[in-house]
């Protein structure tokens, strides 16, 4: 594999609310290469998002970044100060959030807020600002992108928005494009097109792309390496093909089972992870899925366990003291 | 048709919002002349985008909306202009859940007491009967009976959506709309209550409009599928036929760009754009297989 | 959270505590055993504040009439809080049901409750006030009604908002769905979750209703002595600005620290009722 | 947006018309103005002419239409003390008011916008504490009791500006302080709470998530959107300065609309509280429009149609 674009080592994000402490973001490390397509899935609370906003310091109020380093580059970002940080957004790393509605300013037109970017790290001048703006426009797919410069985002469709989102994010060229949860509030068919134009976006400037989505069929068909987070955890990661036919983690196993396969017989119920979403304030000190997971040893309700590689398959790898194949064969399937 | 009778008819119903001061002279209709016939103890799917007319469509039913034009019946009994007293004592019979959990509870009221709220409607029950019926239902729905008396805010996602299914169950309906009731919860929480819904509909013969956009979980679920595009019905049929077969160029885009968790699947299918100017809009719905109607 | 939290609290704690102070002072003031309020003693005029006792205990020092100040402020405190309260509580009372009615039937009732409202809103409140007060005469109920009438319009205003807002969600559908009448989702769905914002802009009326009140009795339009005001002392006190300041700083400062209590305890429930927090 | 336009003239014209008859109404609850005009003891007959030379025994439909018609031109009668045009006796009032209002505005505005701004800057550090002590004390302050305070210490001790009147541009220096003040303590308030709410918005992070430089962020991303409630918030404390503040106005006894007001008040001379009412109330309504009008230039959500 090629260079590492950046490397995450033993993060660690901490919420004060009140007297209680929590770990959105609880000790994970991982890397992404120049190039690399890595979607991360998870569910609210996953702390999947909330990682990356601390790579670009954007974290909201009463949140902080307890321990561990983002390297990017060769730099880290934790380390950087305002100014050095604010050189790295928008111009080496850009970032598309969910809800276009409200990510756009509502009184500044769609052109300034594009080519104002352009102006701020690449020096342009706001006439050639603008023109390139247009361009980026027309590359994103909006018709008629001169007369589109001068509207504002109230005047778009939700899918229109987010290509505003996505021309913004990619006006520096930047190494790095972060979708977070950028099609979720997007209807199936319009997402199905925001993700085609990322990955032919991906494929025009050469830049790696990290998903975060909720949904683990989003993933499946574009990205190369997926990573699977649960409760601030890294649970399992490695190539698409061999995460999906050979999940090595219960809660990869059963998200896939849960989902209705179009096969399925009508009668039989879906298999349902039992129990409710983890709570950040109140973590199991073991591994963090166990009371959720039919295949649970007794180890782990007690330890952590860390990632571990998973059979022969190259930067596949898993957290759990389990293997999952002999467990299930051990209790006859869930149920 | 050789079905009984139906226990929820609407034929050609259409809904117009008036438009705000006199800005728009005439705004587009929000559901346009649709019909749809739900049978008994029947789990029909309501598909397509946001804006298609499939929420309006699906409050037109229970009366919560007031239809623009067409008629609608209930049980055999028009409704179609039945006032709001004529309305209650059916509204024993007609239920809804809706899509978000946190804004579907009433955020000061014991969840107790929410439950409880349609028995007090319709039924002569006194409280501590009422209290043992919520505590039927708490358990019915896999809710502890002591977490009665808390507060909404002390619940996720998941646990809300069962209080308000125990609500809509309370009193003994026969037909319940679903209104998009998944797609807030986290995804491992998602199964728990379609398997819910599933296993109430046997148990108690309840017929459900299932209003959602995620076409497997539609697929699994439901009997029939109707496909909604601009406040038009544009296919409607068996699942396993509108899923396996979909005529419409809509209902082919709208299944070539839901996302299957398969990597290989996924990168081996084309996707399919549906471009509404090259069809025509269509007149009306036409029988193309048994029970499977599209709108040429 | 909207401001910082701990600052937040304590000014809230503070300001809770001076209104209780100033009710405790307005309740059980007048047990201290000081001169009437509306004893004249010629005597012992304008002295100024001791805790001499030669001429009586006067810790606030005598007005022009050798009245003690500290005993009419003390009773003043009464006569304020009291035209205050009830003149929030009562245009609380009409705001809310119209804010209520307005946003919860809408169409013609809404768009005839909004255009009274904008009408109100036409005339600034102090004007409003000093017309009426000025035509029906001074008097405490007449006091009481024209500051509930230029009060009641910002509750419905915030409260018909609210309504809309709440209207709309899915727990007021399902109400309707199991076929409540309109009373019952009125009042016990929409009014508990629109109660919090009534709240904040009562605090806010409270501030604005009692300076207001001082207002008019500064200017004669308020309670009628012998009765003690802020405002009417404060009006007595000018005249003796430069000789005896006291007579005018007193009251002057009782008002200053009602209102600003009054504030602090509510930016305090503003932030701990912010819809946006909960 | 022309359309949008009517609609809000045909608002302010309804919200006037409104105000003519509340002013109407008012004025005859009083009971018979002839009764009032009239020392007391005056002989009936003598009350009758009046009656009938006021027109008041006409029916209250057309005692009403005729007041009406007369007050769309500014025809409020004579003043029953001065014996001159009501309209008039007030217009000579309006400069001293206009004057006060536009000085304090303006001090209050720009301090109170620098101050709310630096606030919200400056937010969970110490400036920021200092600035909201300020703000509440000056909210909680009543105009005329910190009126009454600078006259004792600025006039009276120290000697440097006049006690009240209007003498010279030294005169308006007192009542500007006392009321700007006021003006900006309520501005640095909202304002500080409008950008800390503009500056928690998704857009913020977006524009964050670009590298922008915090200047263009707070100046161009946060401000605009901040300012729309302080526009608001601007009028509003404009007409009600507009409406003459009477009290304040008293304490400095300056020869504003307000202290007129409160005289015909206190002498009942109705056509001139008329007269003022309607002057204020119109001038009211009117600056709403223009913020409607501002509104547009800063939303163009609002400008365009939505």
């Amino acid at each position: 594999m090629a260079e590492p674009l950046f490397r995450i080592r033993n993060l660690k994000i901490r919420i004060q609310n009140g007297g209680e402490t929590g770990y959105p973001v609880n000790d994970i490390s991982y890397d992404l290469c120049e190039n690399e397509t890595l979607g991360i899935v998870g569910e609210s609370g996953s702390g999947k998002s909330m990682h990356v906003l601390a790579m670009l310091g954007l974290l909201p109020r009463g949140l902080a970044v307890e321990s561990g380093e983002i390297v990017f580059a060769g730099r880290d970002l934790l380390k950087m100060n305002a100014q050095e940080l604010r050189n790295v957004r928008g111009k080496e790393i850009g970032i598309v959030f969910q809800d276009p509605m409200t990510s756009l300013n509502p009184v500044l037109t769609v052109g300034r807020q594009i080519s104002e970017v352009l102006v701020r790290h690449k020096r342009l001048d706001w006439r050639s600002a603008r023109a390139r703006a247009r361009e980026l426009l027309e590359l994103v797919g909006i018709p008629d992108a001169e007369r589109r410069m001068r509207a504002f985002p109230f005047q778009f469709s939700g899918g229109m928005r987010q290509r505003v989102m996505i021309a913004t994010a990619l006006a520096c060229e930047p190494r790095l494009l972060i979708a977070d949860e950028a099609t979720t509030a997007l209807d199936v068919t319009i997402q199905a097109q925001v993700i085609d134009l990322i990955r032919s976006l991906k494929e025009r400037f050469g830049m790696s792309v990290l998903w975060i989505t909720h949904d683990i069929g989003v993933v499946a068909g574009f990205a190369e390496t997926v990573q699977v987070m649960y409760a601030g955890q890294i649970m399992e990661r490695g190539p698409v093909r061999s995460v999906f036919y050979n999940p090595a983690s219960a809660y990869t196993w059963s998200l896939l089972k849960s989902l209705p396969r179009p096969d399925q017989v009508a009668g039989e119920p879906l298999y349902q992870i039992p129990g409710q979403p983890p709570n950040p304030f109140r973590l199991a000190k073991g591994d963090p899925f166990a009371e959720r997971n039919p295949f649970a040893t007794p180890r782990c309700f007690e330890e952590r366990p860390a990632l571990r590689p998973v059979g022969d398959v190259q930067g596949h790898e898993v957290a759990a003291w389990y293997d999952l194949k002999t467990r299930i064969r051990e209790t006859g399937g869930a149920e | 048709m050789t079905r009984t009778e139906p226990l929820v008819r609407i034929e050609n119903a259409t809904k117009v919002y008036e438009s705000r001061g006199w800005r728009n002279a005439r705004p587009a209709p929000v559901v346009n002349g649709v019909s749809l016939d739900i049978a008994r103890r029947e789990i029909v799917g309501l598909v397509g985008e946001s804006g298609s007319g499939k929420s309006t469509l699906g409050r037109m039913v229970l009366r919560l909306e007031t239809l623009t034009g067409g008629r609608l019946w209930f049980d055999g009994q028009e409704i179609t202009n039945a006032s709001r007293n004529e309305m209650r004592p059916l509204r024993k019979a007609m239920q809804v859940v809706f899509q978000d959990p946190y804004a579907a509870l009433s955020p000061r009221m014991r969840v107790g007491d929410f439950v409880a709220e349609p028995l007090c409607v319709h039924s002569g029950r006194n409280r501590s009967e009422r209290e043992e019926r919520v505590a039927e239902l708490f358990s019915t729905v896999g809710l502890d009976p002591a977490l009665m008396r808390r507060f909404p805010h002390e619940f996720s996602g998941g646990q809300r959506q069962r209080i308000c299914i125990a609500r809509a169950i309370a009193s003994d309906p026969s037909f319940i709309v679903a209104d998009e009731p998944i797609t807030a919860l986290d995804v491992s929480i998602q199964a728990q209550i379609v398997n819910l819904f599933k296993e109430l509909q046997q148990r108690m013969g309840l017929t459900y409009l299932f209003i959602a956009h995620d076409l497997s979980m539609v697929r699994y679920l439901c009997d029939r599928v109707a496909v909604m595009l601009r406040g038009r019905i544009v296919e409607i049929g068996p699942a396993a036929s509108v899923f396996g077969n979909p005529l419409h160029p809509y209902t082919q885009a709208l299944l070539s760009a839901a996302p299957v968790p398969d990597p290989d699947v996924e990168r081996r299918r084309t996707r399919l754009i549906y471009d509404p100017e090259r069809y025509p809009a269509g007149e009306a719905l036409e029988e193309r297989a048994p029970g499977h109607f599209l709108l040429v | 959270m909207r401001v910082s939290s701990k600052f937040g609290s304590i000014a809230g704690i503070i300001g809770v505590s001076l209104i209780v102070l100033l009710i405790a002072v307005a309740l059980f003031g007048p047990l201290l055993g000081l001169a009437s309020p509306t004893a004249n003693n010629l005597m012992a005029r304008l002295a100024p504040p001791s805790f001499n006792t030669t001429k009586g205990l006067h810790l606030f020092g005598t007005d022009q009439l050798g009245r003690d100040v500290l005993s009419r402020t003390i009773h003043g405190a009464r006569v304020t809080l009291t035209i205050g309260a009830t003149a929030v509580l009562l245009g609380g009372a009409i705001g809310i049901v119209i804010g209520l009615v307005a946003g919860y039937y809408g169409r013609w009732v809404d768009a005839v409750l909004m255009r009274i409202v904008d009408v109100q809103l036409s005339i600034p409140l102090s004007l409003l006030a000093l017309l009426v007060v000025g035509t029906i005469g001074p008097s405490l109920q007449n006091l009481i009604f024209v500051l509930a009438l230029t009060s009641w319009v910002q509750y419905a205003r915030v409260v018909r908002g609210q309504v809309l807002v709440v209207r709309e969600r899915e727990y007021i559908q399902s109400a309707h769905a199991i076929g409540l009448g309109d009373v019952r989702i009125i009042f016990q769905h929409i009014l508990p979750n629109v109660l919090s914002a009534a709240l904040v802009i009562a605090t806010i009326e409270l501030a604005r209703v009692i300076i207001l009140e001082a207002a008019l009795s500064f200017l004669g339009l308020g309670v009628q002595p012998p009765s003690p005001s802020w405002g009417r002392m404060l009006a007595e006190g000018r005249s003796y600005m430069s000789s005896a300041p006291w007579i005018a700083i007193f009251p002057g400062a009782a008002i200053f620290i009602t209102a600003l209590s009054v504030n602090l305890t509510g930016d305090w429930l503003r932030d701990l009722l912010d819809p946006k927090v909960t | 947006m022309s359309r949008y336009f009517l609609i809000r003239i045909g608002q302010s014209l309804l919200a006037i018309w409104g105000i003519v008859t509340i002013v109407f109404v008012v004025t005859r609850m009083l009971g018979d103005p002839a009764v009032l005009l009239l020392p007391l003891g005056t002989p009936d007959s003598q009350i009758q002419e009046l009656r009938s030379s006021l027109g008041l025994e006409r029916p209250m439909v057309v005692q009403y239409l005729d007041f009406l018609g007369h007050a769309v031109v500014g025809d409020f009668g004579l003043s029953y003390q001065s014996f001159r045009p009501a309209m008039e006796v007030v217009l000579e009032r309006m400069p001293a008011t206009a004057i006060l209002t536009a000085s304090s505005l303006a001090l209050g505005a720009v301090l109170g916008a620098a101050t709310g701004f630096a606030a919200a800057l400056a937010r969970g550090r110490f400036l920021e504490f200092v600035v909201m002590c300020f703000a509440l004390a000056g909210q909680a302050t009543p105009v005329f009791w910190l009126g009454i305070l600078l006259v004792l210490f600025f006039a009276v001790e120290l000697g440097w500006f006049p006690t009240g009147g209007w003498d010279g541009p030294a005169s308006l220096v007192l009542p500007t302080m006392a009321l700007g003040i006021f003006v900006a303590a309520n501005i640095t308030r909202l304002f500080r709470s409008s950008m800390i709410e503009t500056l928690s918005e998704d857009y913020i992070r977006t524009a964050r998530a670009k590298g922008l430089m915090p200047r263009t962020i707070f100046m161009v991303h946060a401000a605009r959107n901040a300012l729309i409630p302080v526009v608001t918030m601007l009028a509003l404390l404009a007409a009600e300065l507009l409406g003459g503040s009477a009290v304040t106005e008293t304490v400095f006894s300056w020869p504003g609309v307000g202290r007129l007001l409160v005289q015909a008040i206190d002498s009942k001379d109705f056509p001139v509280i008329q007269a003022g009412v309607f002057l204020i109330a119109t001038i009211f309504v009117c600056i709403n429009f223009l913020v409607d009008l501002l509104y547009t230039l800063l939303d163009p959500r609002i400008r365009l149609g939505r």
